[in-house]
């Protein structure tokens, strides 16, 4: 089912680890947390958990993972701590919750099932129930797009395009639930398998083609741990750039902003989505697109990710979002562009106070629409 | 005219407010309010009942649920049925009802909160408030009710004639449960989540410098401070001060949010507050959405006025 | 039929290998890719662990080899074919022009002056730059000037004033010059193709040809010697650094990204460059960063000590990024020996990258028929280790694995032997 | 120290507006998901803990539909011993008839037990009753409210219930009885999915609720069922700094949290 190396014996490559250190060199989250991941590839290999609770600071980034030379997967490992943990039952409140919303709900937020299509409700075009349509084109909208007031933008402002460019879509409306991937990072292994089965059941249902993905959480379990059984996706920006680049959808105001780009960790350094996002905003009149010194495979995680969402951290230290809205500020940027819900809510806590706006892609591409 | 058998929610020598909503409700079914009550000096408002019955038990033992049983079982011997037992919906009440009731096999009802008249039944709601079911009693025999606090005080009413005493003596004691003392909740380490009332302080807080306003305006309300991400990660108040999702969920009676626009991760940490206070110069502030009441003003102005009249008191 | 042998490569494995045989008396054609011989160890500036000046130790060799009668060197030149012929071979081989007639040029360099094209100079890693027209680098064999014909304007565009013509007082420049084709019979073949290099821009967290100041140990070797763009100076853009990193095991022991194996020769190079920039920076503060220290050979353990008692600080652990920190760089490293996370600021980061099998290998196996292993080297008996495993065919050199120059110079000779062995056989 | 603890299961109705059908007939749970009483978890957990600690054997019981199968075998995934359901074609709505089925059930099976746990309240109905009416019925002492158990003595339990404004009160109840345990008092544990699932290969006894109805029927009835009056998003207080904040002492007060 799993596509290669997740869920393969993992033993073997916990004893492969040569302890170079190349992951905790890697994580954002070294130095200024007690996770040390490399140590808990250690600590594995003897079998001893002891500082087990401290697996919780991972934000899932994947940057050891992509980058150790033994291919042990340290966040992989990380995950079946995790997994530990939690059919140990012993895991902080906050994330027990975030599970028992999921699997009650199917939301980790506990939001109503009922609720999840409210956004479309609410949007002034119509949005197609996905057994409406001829072409099984489905927009997945990730948990917190659809409940959020602040990110339910990006999937009223994507249908719009979309639309607009004479794109039949459809939504899944209530049936829709949470992708599971934070809950797999979470550890909670059966129920992701829960959420995998119900979505691809539903997908297999509506006979789905093609899915366009708006976060890139969802796009990268979809792609990458659904199994071969999962219709393809795209990230929403992929699509909007074609519709750009083929002419089908213009430009036709000025965006005269300058615009630093944040890399989502699932969408670039995990998935190899570096360009679309960028491109988008290279074609927008007037808006100059900045560079972060740590962009692209090297871009600097929001800490929005595995599960730090719910995480009750008990640290102070400075968080990621800080360090970067400070370099956006440094850089001169008036907008920092997203392309993920998370690293719009992460960042944008941060940024409010320093007067900088972030932005989802779909936000600026909106605005300036012809 | 039938009695409605009110068990007097007292602790610690008060005669608890919440009585009158139990004379209200005997008063909205034209029942006379006869009142059982412990030894002891209560301030009891006794033009509002027909018959006062001291029962020769203290405080303690009377509110035991065990010797409750016995004594109503020895009024009902002594008086006949009631139309009704009536019980306040608080902390005794809601442990003495539903067990005299098992003990006497009677229909219940708890947490009534109105009564309507021409059909005869009774208002209960369910769902945390979000529906309510309006409940008949079937069969013969009295039944046991448990009353919400301020849904009935309105209809108390004063009764004409004098108040009949009587007094209860020669009770047995059931020992299977004793009450060994009363214990004050630890101050020391603060938690949130079982406080009543949060003053909950957000980014529109500005400096660091305006916190120990807050704390004081906290003092002087009898509200535990609490404040959203920003303010925590600034380090201004302890982290477990913080209420969202990365924090505390809480529930209180009352959360006062001041400068606080209302982020999504906070706001699912304290949505299901009873009531929601918002203040925020913003009057497109999300926390608007769930808030209760509103005030769209500068919090630091809304906060010296309070501390000014809270001290003048 | 002729003892005649056909050496590919010509680097120090294959010079090693045609002059053993040439003393013996067997005729060799060594042939040359490039436009001279000396292969990776010309572009040395010293060897570990005895420091020894490379060029000293190769020039002579190089040298022998243009002079000595039994070799016949073809430099530009490829195999085309190989095909097996009776107890031996026949070759094809595609020789390139240099259009410049190697008889006539006196190697005065008017025609470089001259020539107006400058491009990057391959042989300094791109460092500086070099005429369409050039000699690759002062000691080369031949000692000959050449056309690079994809640079040149006239050969690659046919626009160009030609002022290189002009300047030759000697007419040795010949636009008209076509490549060859030449066929031969071979009782052997020698493979010594060399190695390649891992490309390390391919590891995007080191920020190898995007940040300022990260380079390779191979730019790093040209910095530091006197023939290089710097004439031996440590600048790096133009500014004299203070502080280096070294980063191990960049494309080595990296089964995800790069290759299994280890390089071999990236501890000790590094050891030695750490050692020289110590020698001409005294002040310098350097890091190493290890997964291992592999010090094996004869006096490399006491080099690398040497290196320590410098104040060349080791760490164990590798770094996970290196970005920009203002107009430094930051290394984020675990110093795994204390246990924490360091962020080391410094001007220069150098890649050691590790060893590849030489591209060619996979063609020239190919047409051999040969075994090579999961990476592209020659399959080789442990007990027969030149041997390739078809008969008639041996290699030395690292064309069958990683090896430091010792290594390869004692197994070029014995594949000397066991090709002299194989061709006097029934004779 | 064997526990009998009540278990059941509720619609999860926190984040959802309930839907009232036609005129009040009836409130339409048909969308929402269901899950384990949250007070009910809290005193699973108690129950769980103190047989860790104490020994014995906790036994899982639910009345309802066959749908709270469920909360039985996240109870065992939890570390339940045992898992019964009392089957009835729908939840009995009436507090009087759950408790009388319930300790017939008790009775007629004969189970030995020390303690008798259930949540203070039930999120559905909240009549809150469930465990005193069977205290009651069984003529058990009984303690409501229950926000921690301090000691597990020979004979008898050291309880401390819950009383308004941060008050407790400690008693001292014999045994056997019956504890209402309040939310807060543990940390419940989390229970996976794959627990569950291994769970479930653990025979739960099913017992039909109609055996223990004979000539008792519900003593209460839902005429209709209404909205609570409609809330309309915040009442913005229209004063100036000095009427707002007079006004806001005055909301403090009604909701009596500051006099």
């Amino acid at each position: 089912m799993m596509k290669k190396g997740i869920d393969e014996d993992w033993t073997k490559r916990v004893f492969a680890c040569i302890q170079c250190g190349k992951c905790t060199g890697s994580c954002p989250e070294s130095a200024k947390t007690p996770l040390n991941i490399r140590m808990v590839v250690r600590r594995k290999q003897f079998g001893s958990v002891s500082a087990s609770q401290h697996v919780w600071y991972c934000t899932s980034c994947g940057a050891c993972t992509i980058r150790c030379p033994r291919d042990v997967k340290p966040s992989e490992v990380l995950i079946h701590i995790r997994s530990d943990l939690v059919e140990s039952g012993r895991i902080s409140t906050s994330i027990q919750r975030a599970l028992e919303n999921s699997l009650i709900q199917k939301n980790p937020w506990g939001k109503a099932r009922s609720k999840r299509s409210e956004w479309a409700l609410k949007a002034d075009f119509q949005i197609k129930n996905i057994g409406d349509l001829r072409e099984k084109r489905l927009l997945f909208t990730c948990c917190v797009e659809a409940y959020d007031p602040r990110c339910n933008v990006i999937p009223r402002n994507v249908s719009k395009i979309l639309t607009y460019a004479g794109i039949e879509f459809g939504i899944l409306m209530e049936e829709e639930i949470c992708c599971g991937n934070e809950i797999r990072r979470l550890g909670e292994k059966g129920l992701f398998e829960e959420l995998r089965d119900e979505n691809i059941s539903n997908f297999k249902k509506y006979g789905i083609e093609e899915i366009i993905a708006l976060s890139p959480h969802c796009y990268n379990a979809i792609k990458n741990e659904y199994g071969e059984e999962a219709p393809g996706v795209v990230h929403y920006t992929e699509i909007l750039w074609r519709l750009l680049k083929e002419g089908i959808i213009r430009v036709g105001r000025e965006y005269k902003k300058k615009v630093v780009y944040h890399d989502p960790c699932f969408l670039g350094k995990q998935n190899g989505i570096f360009e679309e996002p960028r491109n988008i905003l290279m074609a927008i009149a007037g808006t100059e697109l900045l560079e972060f010194t740590r962009s692209r495979e090297n871009s600097l995680c929001c800490e929005g990710g595995g599960g730090r969402m719910f995480y009750d951290v008990d640290l102070e230290y400075e968080r990621n979002a800080k360090s970067r809205v400070s370099e956006a500020q440094e850089l001169g940027a008036e907008v920092i562009g997203v392309a993920c819900p998370f690293c719009l809510v992460t960042l944008e806590e941060e940024a409010k106070e320093k007067g900088i706006e972030v932005k989802d892609i779909s936000e600026i591409i909106t605005e300036v629409l012809l | 005219m039938s009695y409605g058998l009110i068990m007097a929610d007292v602790r610690r020598g008060l005669f608890d407010e919440r009585n009158l909503d139990l004379v209200g409700f005997c008063n909205v079914l034209n029942i006379d309010p006869w009142l059982i009550l412990p030894k002891g000096a209560y301030n009891v408002r006794e033009a509002y009942f027909k018959r006062i019955i001291q029962v020769e038990m203290g405080e303690e033992e009377f509110i035991n649920p065990l010797n409750a049983v016995i004594t109503v079982k020895k009024v009902i011997e002594k008086f006949g049925d009631p139309f009704a037992l009536i019980f306040s919906a608080s902390s005794s009440g809601m442990e003495i009802a539903p067990y005299v009731a098992g003990y006497l096999k009677s229909p219940i009802i708890t947490d009534v909160s109105g009564y309507q008249k021409e059909s005869g039944t009774l208002l209960k709601s369910l769902y945390s408030d979000k529906v309510f079911a309006s409940l008949k009693i079937k069969g013969e025999g009295f039944f046991v009710i448990t009353v919400r606090s301020g849904s009935f005080r309105h209809e108390a009413r004063e009764i004409e004639e004098n108040t009949i005493y009587e007094k209860l003596e020669g009770l047995t004691r059931d020992e299977r449960r004793r009450f060994l003392g009363y214990i004050e909740e630890e101050k020391q380490e603060v938690d949130i989540t079982k406080a009543d009332f949060l003053l909950s302080i957000g980014r529109g807080v500005g400096t660091k410098d305006e916190i120990p306003l807050y704390e004081e305006l906290a003092s002087l309300l009898g509200a535990t401070i609490s404040g959203s991400r920003p303010v925590i990660d600034k380090k201004w108040l302890p982290k477990s001060r913080q209420v969202g999702t990365s924090g505390k969920t809480v529930k209180p009676k009352v959360y006062l949010a001041m400068g606080i626009s209302g982020a999504f991760q906070h706001v699912s940490g304290m949505k299901d507050s009873e009531c929601i206070i918002a203040v925020n110069k913003d009057p497109e502030a999300p926390i608007f959405q769930y808030a209760h009441y509103g005030i769209i003003a500068d919090m630091h102005k809304i906060r010296d006025r309070l501390i000014q009249i809270l001290r003048e008191k | 039929m002729e003892r005649n042998v056909l050496v590919i490569g010509g680097g120090i494995a294959g010079i090693t290998c045609s002059l053993e045989l040439a003393a013996n008396g067997v005729k060799v054609t060594l042939i040359e890719q490039g436009p001279s011989i000396g292969g990776r160890m010309i572009q040395l500036d010293k060897t570990f662990p005895t420091l020894d000046c490379s060029s000293c130790i190769l020039t002579p060799k190089m040298a022998e080899v243009s002079t000595n009668r039994s070799i016949e060197l073809l430099t530009l030149s490829t195999v085309m074919e190989i095909e097996r012929k009776g107890d031996g071979f026949s070759a094809t081989i595609l020789s390139n022009p240099r259009y410049v007639d190697m008889e006539k040029c006196s190697t005065c360099g008017a025609c470089a002056s001259a020539c107006v094209m400058k491009v990057p100079d391959e042989f300094n890693f791109n460092l500086g730059k070099r005429s369409a027209i050039y000699i690759p680098f002062p000691q080369a064999v031949p000692q000959k000037y050449l056309v690079d014909r994809n640079a040149c304007l006239f050969l690659s565009r046919g626009k160009c004033k030609k002022s290189c013509l002009d300047a030759c007082e000697h007419k040795a420049i010949n636009f008209e010059e076509k490549d060859r084709l030449i066929k031969r019979d071979f009782s052997a073949i020698v493979i010594a193709t060399g190695f390649d290099l891992f490309d390390a821009a391919s590891l995007g967290e080191y920020g190898m040809r995007k940040r300022r100041g990260v380079i390779t140990s191979a730019e790093l070797e040209r910095i530091l010697s006197p023939t290089g763009p710097t004439n031996g100076e440590i600048l790096i853009e133009g500014k004299k650094p203070e502080r280096f990193f070294f980063v191990q095991c960049v494309g080595s022991r990296d089964s995800q990204r790069g290759v299994k194996y280890c390089s071999r020769i990236c501890c000790m190079y590094t050891a030695k460059h750490a050692y020289m920039i110590k020698e001409k920076l005294k002040d310098a503060s350097i890091y190493v960063s290890y997964i291992d220290v592999r010090a094996y050979g004869k006096g490399y353990e006491e080099f690398f000590r040497s290196v320590q008692e410098l104040g060349v600080l080791y760490i164990k652990g590798i770094p996970g990024e290196i970005v920009e920190r203002g107009r430094s760089l930051l290394v984020r490293v675990e110093d795994m020996l204390s246990g924490e996370l360091r962020e080391i600021e410094v001007d220069v980061v150098v890649l050691a990258t590790g060893i590849l099998p030489s591209r060619d290998i996979f063609r020239i196996g190919k047409m051999l028929g040969l075994d090579l292993d999961e990476y592209g080297f020659v399959k080789v008996d442990p007990t027969y280790p030149s041997l390739a495993g078809k008969e008639g065919v041996f290699v030395c050199g690292t064309a069958s694995g990683p090896k430091d120059i010792p290594d390869t110079v004692a197994q070029s000779t014995e594949a000397a032997a066991s090709v002299f062995e194989y061709i006097c056989r029934g004779k | 120290m064997n526990i009998l603890v009540f278990l059941k299961r509720v619609a999860s109705s926190q984040e959802e507006e309930l839907k009232i059908l036609g005129e009040g007939e009836a409130v339409d749970l048909s969308r929402l998901p269901f899950k384990l009483n949250d007070w009910d978890n809290y005193a699973l957990e108690e129950a769980i803990r103190a047989v860790e600690k104490e020994g014995g054997h906790v036994i899982a019981i639910s009345l309802g539909a066959k749908e709270s199968d469920d909360v039985l075998r996240r109870a065992i995934a939890m570390g339940a011993g045992e898992g019964i359901l009392i089957l009835g074609e729908e939840a009995l709505f009436d507090p009087r008839l759950r408790a009388i089925v319930a300790s017939r059930f008790i009775k007629k099976e004969g189970f030995n037990f020390d303690a008798i746990f259930t949540g203070v309240q039930a999120e559905d109905d909240q009549f809150g009753t469930f465990g005193g009416y069977l205290a009651g019925i069984l003529e058990l002492p009984y303690v409501s409210m229950v926000v921690a158990i301090e000691e597990w003595g020979k004979g008898y339990v050291l309880v401390r219930r819950e009383l308004e404004g941060g008050l407790m009160e400690k008693v001292k109840v014999s045994l056997p009885s019956v504890l209402s345990i309040q939310t807060g008092i543990n940390e419940p544990r989390y229970v996976s999915v794959m627990g569950i699932r291994r769970a479930s290969q653990i025979e739960r006894k099913i017992y039909e609720s109609s055996l223990y109805m004979e000539g008792v029927i519900s003593s209460i009835e839902v005429l209709k069922w209404s909205y609570p009056p409609k809330k309309e998003g915040a009442k913005i207080l229209p004063y100036d700094i000095d009427g707002a904040c007079r006004e806001l002492l005055q909301i403090l007060k009604e909701r009596g949290v500051c006099q």
